[in-house]
Order: C-alpha cells, then structure tokens, then sequence
C-alpha cells in the first residue's frame, strides 16, 4: 500500500489544473438541456479534446491521453474541483466508448471513437421502452434484417440527451420470436435517420433532458451493428456494468458538493445549528464523500491488478444516489424559505444551483437501476440469498 | 374527553372535497398556473360559492364565523388538491387579522364582506417569509413593520416578481414605506396579532402538508398498483408496498398532532405554539418522506413534468420552509422541551 | 372535539394517583424473569386488584372496575408516572381477557376472569412453534379429541413468562387432515398438567422471559375449548388484534421514557451536544411519544363512538417500536461509555435501566409480528396493493 | 497510488483467520466466557505461536517488528471472531508505549520478550475509559495520570469488577495511587505516547467493529437462507434481503475509510487522529446497523442467548463507545471539518 501520487501523477495533476485555470468558462454555461446550451457544450468538449482531455482513458490515437484509472481520478478532481462544465456526451464517453473498444471492430472503432472524442457525434442511450425499464429484458422495439440493413420499428424511451443529440446507440429485438435476453442486438444510428420522430420529454425543472424516440421502418445498415447478431444483450450488461460502475459518478463530483456544503454551512452556522440535525448531516456528507473517494480509489488499483468489477457496481450507485440526497436535501434546509426559489429568480442570490442539484439527486435512486434492484442485486450475488 | 370532530365539521370537509375533486383535477390547476397571476376568478368565485372565504369572518359581515378548529379539516383538503396561498392567506390570515384589530371599524366595513363574498384577494407579508405570496393581484397588502401592523393598497408597494419551484406560488418582493398613514395598528398590540398569525399560518400549512403527504401517497400506490414490471405490478414488490407502508405510517401518526394544535389555537392554550410547531415538523417530515417513496415508486414517471406528482411534491418542499422552516420551529419546540421545569410525560398530553 | 378531561375523569385520576403514591414499592422489585420477582410481582397484582386496579376496564363483577378506554389511558398515565412495577400478568389481563369476554361461555368467565384479577392464575401464552413463527397458520401441534378430552402432543416456543406462570392459552391442531387456518381450536390449561414439560429459553440479557414447551399425550378437558372446535383461528386474531391494537403498549410507557430521557440529555447536555444527533434524537423522541399518546387518545375515541380498530393495529406497532429503539439508542449514546455496565455493575450508578430498556426494544420489531408482516397488512389492507 | 495490501499481509490475514476459525469457535468463546478471568491461557499460548503477540515487538525483544498496517487487517480477523480485549491491549497498545518510552531499557527488556512470547499479560488504563479492561489477571498495568505513563504490578492496585453486557468484557475499576516510583514517563513525553495510544486504540477498534459488523452480516444470511416462513426462506423476501444489502453496503464503504487511517498512523500523516475518528464513525455506524438487521433477521431467535448472534451484537454495542464513544470521535472531526482553512474536497484525499 502506497497512498501518495507519483512525480508523473503529480505532474499530470498539475498540467490539468493550469489547463482547467486558463480555459474553464468563467461564465457558467447554460443548461445543455436547451439548444444553446448543448451546442455551448458541444464546443467545450471540442475544446477539451484538443489536450486529449474529452476522453483522458482513451489511447492518443484515438483522441485521448491514455490515462489509466488513477490519472482519470485526477483529472476529475481537478476537473469538479474547477468548476468546469458537465459533460454533454458522457453517455457516449463513458457509457458506449469502452463497450465499442471491447467489442467494436476496427472499423468501428476509427469510424467513431475519434468524432465522439472531439463531440463531432455526441450520442444518446436508447434502453428504456415504455414497458421496459427496470426490466430491461422486456425489449419489444424490433429490428428485422432485411437485405444488409435492419428495419426498425418501435418506440423508446427515457433517452437522456436525445433530443439534441446526433447519434443512437441501443437494443433492439432482431429476432421477432426471441423471448427476454434472448434475439437482442445491439445498433448504433443517426438520429435523423428516416422514419425517426423524436418527442421531447419534460423534467422536474421543466428542461427536456430526455425524450421518447419513434421508429417507423427505420433503415440501420448492418455494419452499424456492434458484436454479433442476437447478441445485445451481454454486450449491454457490460456497458451497464460500467455505467453503474466506476465511471457513471466520479468521487470528485461529490467532494465538490460536500466541500460546498461544509461553505453553506458555515456561513450559515448559527442559523444553522438551530436544527442539529443539520450540523450532523454536514459531518456526514464530507464522510461520505471521503468514504466514496476511498472505495473507488480501492477499486481502481484492484483493476490495475488484474481485478474485476464485481457487486462494487450495485454498492456505488446506491452509496453515491442516497449520499447526493442527502447533502443536497441538506443544503435545502440550510437555506430554507430561499430554498425554492428558481436560480434565475432576482433574490435568489447564488443559491440557485442547490435546488438544480436537489431535483437532480431526485433521480439518482431511480435511474441506471433503481436501488430497490441493486439491493435484490447484492442481496442474491454477493451475499448469495436465494431469489424469490 | 372527544377528540373526534362534530359531524357537520366531517360533512362540510365531505363537501369540499366532492367539490374541490371536480373544480380543482390537475389538469385545471396546470392550466391556471400557466396564466401570469396563476389564479382564476372563476375558481374564486366557486369557493365563495362554497362558503370557504366566508369561514372566518364575523356573521355581523356577512362570514359565518366559524374558527380554527374547522379550517384544519378544510386546509387538509386545499393541500390535498394543491389550492394556491391565495386563499389561505386571505379568507384565514388576513381575516384573522382584521378581526383582531384593536379597533378600526372602517378597514373591517370595508375589507370583511368583500373578501366574505370571495371579491377580495389580501397578501400578507412578514419578515419571517424573505417574499410576500400572490402581492401582484391582491387588493390590499397587510404588512408588518417593526411588528406594527401596515395597510397598502396595490399602487402604494412595488413588486419584483421571484419564480419558485412551485409554479403554483407567486412570490413577490415587495418594496414600500410605512407611514402613518399606512399603519393600522401600533407594535404592542401588533407583535400578539402577528404571533397569532404565524400560528394560524403554521396549523394551515401543516394541515396543507399532511392533505399533499396523502395525495403523494394515493399517487403512488395508484402507479404501482398499475405500473408492471416483470410481468407483475410494482405494486405487489414487497420494497415498494413498505415504502408506502411507512408513509402511511407517518401520516397516520402526524395527523393527531395537527388537529392538536389547531384545538389548541381555537381555545388558546398556553402551549398553542409549541403544538403548532410540533405539527409543523410532524406533517413536514411525512410530506417530505411522501414525496422521496412516492417518487421512488413512480421510477423515471415520477421525474417528469407530465406525472401529476411533481405539482404536489414542489408544493410541499416550498410550503415546508414558509411562515417558519424547520430551523424556526424546532427552535420553538427546544425552547419548549429543554426550559427547566418543563411540564412534560405521563397525564400532561392535554394541560 | 374536546380534549379536557371530565371532573369524573379527574377524580379517577386523583385516586389513581394518591393510591399508588401510598401503594407503589419504594425498591424496584427484581425482574418477574426471576422466580423470586415473579411472586413479588404476583403479590402486587394481588394489591392492585384490592382496588380493582389490576383489570381497570373489566366489569366490577369480574374484579375489575369498569373503566372505558380513557379512564383505562388515564390510569396508565399515573401507573408509569409512578414507576410501578411491571405488570406480570398482562398477557392474560390485555390479551386473552378481551377474547375470554367476547368468546367465553358465561362458565368460563367466572371461573377464569376473578382468578386473573387477582393473579392467582397467570397465564402464558402459546401460539409460535419452532416451523410457525410470523407464519402461524402454520401450527402443527395437535389437540385431537377423544372422549370429553383434547390429547395434545406437540410444541410450543417463544412462549412468554410460561416458566413461570400456572395457565396457558394457544391454539392447535384439532383436526389432523386440515390446512393452514382451519381446523385449529383455542385451548385454555393448566401449565402443571401431567404430560407437558417447559424448557426456559435464555434470553439476551441472561433471564429466562420465554420457553418452548414440550406436550406429549396431555389430556384437556373438553370445557376449557374457547369457543367452537376449529374456530381457534378467527379467536385468535382478535387476540392477536389486541395485542398490537390499543393495549398492548400503552402510550405513558413511551411518555416516560422520553420524559427521563430528557432528563438525561439535560443531566449531560454540554458533553452530548458534541454528537449533534442526539439533541435532535432527544426532540424526535418527545414528539413521537406525544404523537403516539395523542393517536391512541383519537382511537379510544373513535371506538367509544362505536368504530373499530383497523388498521391502527399495524401502524400502531410499527410505530411505539421504532420509536422505543429510538429513545433507548439515544440514551446509549449520551451514556458512552458507561451504557455496556450492566445495572448490579458497582459503577453502573442509576443508569443501568437503560440497558435493560435497549435489550428489551431489540424484541419490539420482531414480537407480536415482526414490523416486516405489519407493512405488508398496512400495505394490502389499508392501501390495497396487490398480494405477492 | 496503491490502495492494496502486500500479498504477504494478505496471506498472513488469511492463515490467522483459519486458525481461529478452529480455534475461536463460538462454542469455545462461550465455554472460555463463563471462567472467572473469561480468559485462556491455551488460546494465549496459541495465538502466540501464530505470532500475534509478537507482531509489533522489535526483532531485538524477539518480535517481528510489524506496524499498523499489519495490525488491522489481523484486527478485522479479531473482530470477526470476538476475541477479547486482552491481546490488542497487550500485543498492540502496551508494546506500542514500551517501544516509544524515552527511555527506560530495564521495562522493554523485562517485558517486551515476555510479551512476543504470549507470557505476560498488560492492561492499560486511561481516563478516556472509565474502567481498565482485564485488569485483573494482567501481569503489568500502563496506567495514565495526568498525562504521565505510570507501571504498576497488580499487588499495587485495588480492583473491583464491573460486568459489562458482553460477556467477554472484563472491566475493572483500578484503585492506585502514582508515585515517583511507578511513573516511568514524564507528562510532557506521556501527552505524546497516550495520543498514540488513543489513536492506535481507535484504529484498532474500527476493524474489530468492521469484523463484527461482517460476522453479524454472514449469520444474518446464515439464517435467512436456512429458516423458512410461509413455504419459503425468509431470505428470498425482498425486505430481508434488503436489511441485509444495507449492511453490505456500509461495511464496503466503511472499510477503506478504516484502512486509509491504519495507513495514516503507519506514515504519521498529520491528519491521521482525524482519519482515525472518521473510521471509528464509519465502522460503528457499520456494526450498529448490522448488529439492527441481523437480529431483526434472526426474528425470536436473534432475541435469545443460544443463538450466537448475541455474543457479537453485545461486544458491537460496547466496543462502539470504548476508547472515545461517538461524541468523542464527532468532536474531532468537526474540530478538523469546521475550522478555518480546513484543506477538504477533490484532490485532498490523500494530503
């Protein structure tokens, strides 16, 4: 066990902070929820990707710095730690990207990878169908090949980013008479392919993060097809796996909240201290935001040694959902009367960005598998109690 | 000993819920917030209709007189059906104030039977909310200044309009100058009026709370009863049906002690406020913990604009921090507890 | 509404409250887990039903002194205001007396209620078996009648005060080739009848308060059957409703223990302050103890008024037992180090009754339905939602 | 950056847990339990062959001279198993003041190889606790006064048992009186050591409370996978596994916050008394939920003597406030978390 970051660590750490001091907006951006903003956005990871940093684990060759898991650790804490803006193709970067590496054929690997790392193509997730969410295997959106391509029809939905996004990517029932995990494949597509119609779905804050996305023959040329035919539905777990895994949330994201929330708290102290619950509720978060650094810093050096991420995936996503709950439930009673008020509200001071990060915590539990399956997950394969 | 309510206290809260059922569905409620004032004369005039701006005031004016005690049922129904602060404010608080003027017979002629008759709306504003609700389209704003008492009328204030979470709320910053002109009564008799006020505004607002905490509640176990996954309802999960079952849990068990208080503040009782507040924190903690399961229940449904709970869920985080957070009432409540010789335990439920 | 007590109602309570200043022993008595402590416990209900103060509610007649709900909660309120001991017989005062009254022949009343008042009979109950826990549909001891006798061979655990107390009530298997509710019937014994043998159950704290008891061809008469052959199910759930409804756990038990765990706080409020939790846990724990008085107060209004207990049963339970473990858990906490001595531990000073209180809290999620079982009755019956 | 262990540290982890595997069993504990002292010179003697007692002896005292590191991942096994406080007091804490003592060779002499032999028993005593743990078949006692570090042979102490609700808890008040003959380290130097000491206690107890919070996780699903309720294993109702899936996930959490402090100590990182509380917090929040949905699990039977959960949920229930209870470790976070400048958020975790 060493604990200390070496020279070449350090180094890296240094370089990304005076990079991040030159070239972070000190405007923030609009919310990439909006057209403007997304575009915003889009430009930003453009920007990033001239140093290779949209995508820092990725080889150079294909846009990125070749970091390995400590080095992401870095440049996320000196990225939250910044301020810098959140990342509008993360779907595609974190999510898709290290499934194309493992399963992706050369081709499509040079075809994509390098326009996802410079947000040429940013990418939505296309899992979720109305009869399909927590249980994903219950798939119906078919996928028929007909003469080199595959005919979409059916429906999406939950599709974060969809709505400004360029590029698809998700499971489809290429076999008709396939039941559950079976008959699945996995398609990439554009967006304004024929036959797609897109409805923006409203959030909590109004914004359209997500939308259902309508197929109506859809033409997918076969080689738009990732690992073989009916074979989707593992290659999805594996991304799954890493969404609910290491990267979907990194440490430094909550460091960064609760840093800011032991700010509130101080400059709110005595007012504060009137609820004790409160005082208590700070204590915890920054401990739980160490707790989480810590565990997935563990994490990253058993991969490095050859370690595979096992029931981590479940404990993560619900120890980071339930923890941004809570710092951020806490700021709302910190704040208390101002706490509802919208961030553009003139009185809102510079509180505003609490209750835009309470209505996201809102959705941590639920979405990526909502807790209630991570705890049937880590109840049946990590502890081994037997299924009902 | 009863602590049951009077029939005709049932069948009034009966009637108001039949009603409130057909005038006030969600689908109406997005459609008036979507206006610029998000209220709607229509909808007024049918609760004056109702009798609900007449309840408290004087029979002398044209009210029909009747006290805290039965607004609690009745405020349980306007949460339950998101009814906008307007009402509250003008037919319980501001009526309340007037009533309770030292003297001042014009201002009552004048103001009771219109806002008896629902032709009146009142904004009343204290330093112990940061904004004043629904100041644009009220006819008449009380005002508190150094505990006195301050009277305006809509061209004597400027407003600076604060979007909240909570479309249905329509919170102002009011700018003015108190004069003499404008006070209506002095600080002394003015600093009890106003301590009546955030009581009666905390027993509404508690009520309020519980009726959203049992609206979340139908919400969710309405989604789950339908919702399938797995080939069977959410509903039938036993992690969904307990998230449920504690809300039901903390409903059951907040209620009483709302009613507590408002019987209290109906017969002023000397610990009327620390009852209040306990209220405030019981019905705060279910409507918060409803809107966290219900939420958790409806799965991403529940995250959107489209699903009705968002409207109830909003509406109970903003009206949990208003007239006094958490921070203000526990404040209270130790005040209370922790007061050497505090009378408390065994047989001292009711003293 | 009118929540004043009547002048009836005062003098009740003036009584109450000047008989136990005169009556309640000055020592506590030792636990009635003991042999010694159960006699002592035996004697004082014998005092108290001089008064007709062991059986406030029953009627005169029985040895009690027909007390409605209120008077009943009124003299609960002086009873653990006064810190009286224990009460030894209240699984048959509060749990088999209500079914003896609705289900017994007039016989039976007379001849078991007056030796209950007086505690000259205590009674054990006998429902849970090693296979039939929160499952009690699951019995399979047997009662099969043979001329003017039930012969009885099974077992019985969990089986509260039996190693002490003289009679036994429970339910078995009367009918061999039935299933699951049916065919089972409510039985009254003695415990010292030929054939049974008891084995006391240790439990956390080292005494003995359950047993499993052992049946083997023992022979009951006929006359002591409660109710009809094979009724025993629906008799013992209106016990069973009693038993988590209103009697159960009165509300002054929870009432005073928040009092004195106010007292503690306050006793120690500079050095507990320093865990924020526990002020907050101090002002939980009065309001849910206030909250719990002021719900039974409505209920016992509500059945006054002819209504009848519901759902409460469930929400009741769930509710003084998870604020019991919340009271006694604090109190660990504003203890320290000191919470682990037991009370005869020299040092232990006056706070040893704590960690009695925070053994016993452990059994309230779990006894008389575990809490898991209470969800599920409050989600099916009160909230209809669908069985498993 | 590596937050792993040494394949030899793992190993070493591994075959002490094998061992006590055979050689701790419940059963075994229980019979050790009911003996006057609740001790065993055979287990002693035998732990001392697995080289537990020598780990933090310098070679030249016939140790093998291993530091913090090394000792908790051994601690979680000792936690895991319920052994008593003796050999951490004795192996760990009393070696760890005799090697620091300014001076003094004749005491490390005399004690240091008797103790690597598994031949001495030391109890050590600070005010922070109450009462001094097996003070009485101690061969040496480490008492505190006034900072300075006093040694006492048991014919110069007045003892007097206190039973503690876990068993396996030996807790005497220590009646003694310091002189310039006993003390064998100055105030000054003392502060230092009894820092160390309290520190090292900490880390020591968060790994026991992280190996009780597993064992009382493992019997847990012990349970739930053999007892059936309604024809089935009360293991495959969704709310048993979630009670028991909490517990997983604070001990996953909870461990690495217990590490990276061992680690702390071990390279005397400035931060390493706050690292030490944060594990103490994390851990003991860890042990008390698990101790909570075990015994839940367990229904009846978790309530009973036999059945073994009892033996850890009581040692959990009174480790947790030994050494510092929470308030104690609150205190020294919020010391550090709420001071002016406190260096926090990403980038820090390791500064």
């Amino acid at each position: 066990m060493r604990l200390e970051y070496t020279e070449r660590q350090k180094q890296f750490r240094a370089e990304v902070r005076e990079w991040l001091a030159a070239n972070v907006p000190t405007e923030p951006l609009p919310s990439f929820d909006t057209k403007e903003g997304f575009e915003l956005h889009r430009a930003w990871e453009r920007k990033l990707s001239e140093r290779g940093f949209s995508a820092v684990t990725w080889p150079k060759e294909l846009g990125g710095r070749g970091c390995d898991l400590i080095e992401w650790l870095i440049f996320e804490e000196e990225y939250w730690r910044a301020g810098a803006p959140l990342r509008v193709n993360q779907n595609g970067v974190f999510l898709l990207a290290p499934t194309l590496m493992e399963y992706g054929t050369p081709e499509q690997k040079q075809r994509f990878l390098p326009r996802m790392a410079t947000a040429e193509d940013i990418w939505a997730q296309g899992w979720s169908e109305p009869g399909a969410g927590s249980d994903m295997a219950a798939i119906r959106s078919k996928a028929i090949r007909q003469n080199g391509h595959y005919v979409i029809n059916g429906q999406k939905t939950w599709s974060t980013r969809a709505v400004y996004a360029d590029w698809l990517f998700g499971l489809f029932r290429s076999d008709p008479d396939s039941q559950r995990h079976h008959g699945l494949t996995f398609l990439l597509l554009p967006l304004n392919t024929p036959g797609i119609t897109i409805r923006p779905i409203k959030q909590l804050n109004g914004l359209t993060g997500f939308a259902e996305i309508f197929f109506d023959d859809v033409k997918v040329p076969v080689e738009n097809r990732l690992g073989d035919e009916g074979a989707g539905w593992n290659i999805a777990m594996a991304t799954a796996g890493f969404e609910r895994g290491l990267m979907l949330r990194s440490p430094a994201r909550f460091q960064q909240t609760a840093r800011q929330l032991v700010d509130l708290y101080l400059k709110h102290r005595d007012e504060a201290d009137a609820d004790p619950s409160i005082r208590d509720a700070v204590m915890k978060s920054w401990a739980g935001a160490e707790a989480y650094a810590l565990a997935t810093y563990r994490t990253a050096c058993r991969l490095a040694k050859g370690g595979h991420i096992g029931a981590e995936a479940s404990t993560n996503k619900i120890f980071w959902s339930e923890l941004d709950l809570l710092m951020h439930e806490t700021a709302m009673a910190i704040l208390g009367a101002r706490a509802e008020l919208m961030p553009h509200a003139p009185d809102a001071g510079d509180v505003g960005h609490w209750l835009d990060g309470f209505l996201f915590a809102q959705a941590g539990p639920i979405y990526a598998g909502t807790n209630e399956i991570q705890r049937n997950i880590i109840a049946e394969r990590m502890l081994g109690l037997p299924r009902a | 000993m009863d602590f049951t309510f009077e029939e005709q206290q049932l069948a009034f809260r009966d009637a108001i819920r039949k009603f409130l059922m057909v005038e006030a569905a969600p689908e109406m409620l997005r459609e008036i917030w979507e206006t610029e004032t998000g209220r709607s004369g229509e909808l007024r005039a049918k609760l004056a209709d109702q009798g609900l701006t007449a309840l408290s005031v004087p029979e002398a004016f044209g009210g029909i007189n009747l006290g805290d005690l039965d607004w609690v049922l009745v405020q349980q129904e306007l949460g339950y059906f998101a009814i906008p602060d307007s009402l509250s404010a003008t037919a319980y608080l501001a009526v309340y104030l007037l009533n309770h003027l030292p003297a001042d017979l014009a201002l009552k002629r004048e103001w009771l039977p219109r806002i008896a008759a629902g032709k009146a709306r009142v904004a009343v504003g204290h330093p112990i909310n940061p904004l004043v609700a629904d100041a644009r389209n009220a006819d008449l704003l009380l005002l508190c200044h150094d505990d006195e008492v301050h009277a305006l009328r809509p061209d004597q204030v400027r407003l600076r309009l604060n979007p909240s979470i909570d479309q249905s709320r329509r919170l102002y910053k009011v700018e003015w100058s108190p004069s003499a002109e404008t006070r209506i009564c002095n600080a002394n008799a003015g600093r009890k009026l106003w301590a009546g006020v955030i009581d009666r505004a905390g027993a509404a607002i508690s009520a309020q709370l519980l009726g959203l905490a049992q609206r979340m509640l139908d919400l969710g176990v309405d989604h789950a009863a339908q919702r399938k996954q797995f080939g069977k309802p959410v509903g039938s999960f036993q992690a969904v049906k307990h998230h449920m079952a504690d809300v039901a849990v903390k409903i059951e068990f907040a209620e009483p002690v709302v009613h507590r208080a408002a019987y209290a503040l109906a017969h002023n009782r000397p610990q009327a406020s620390v009852y209040v507040s306990q209220a405030r924190l019981a019905a705060g903690e279910a409507a918060l913990l409803a809107a966290r399961k219900s939420i958790q229940v409806h799965g991403a449904m529940g995250y959107t604009w489209e699903a009705d709970l968002q409207m109830f869920m909003k509406r109970a985080w903003a009206l949990d921090a208003t007239w006094g957070d958490r921070k203000y009432h526990k404040t209270r409540v130790a005040d209370f507890l922790f007061a050497p010789g505090a009378v408390l335990g065994p047989g001292e439920t009711f003293s």
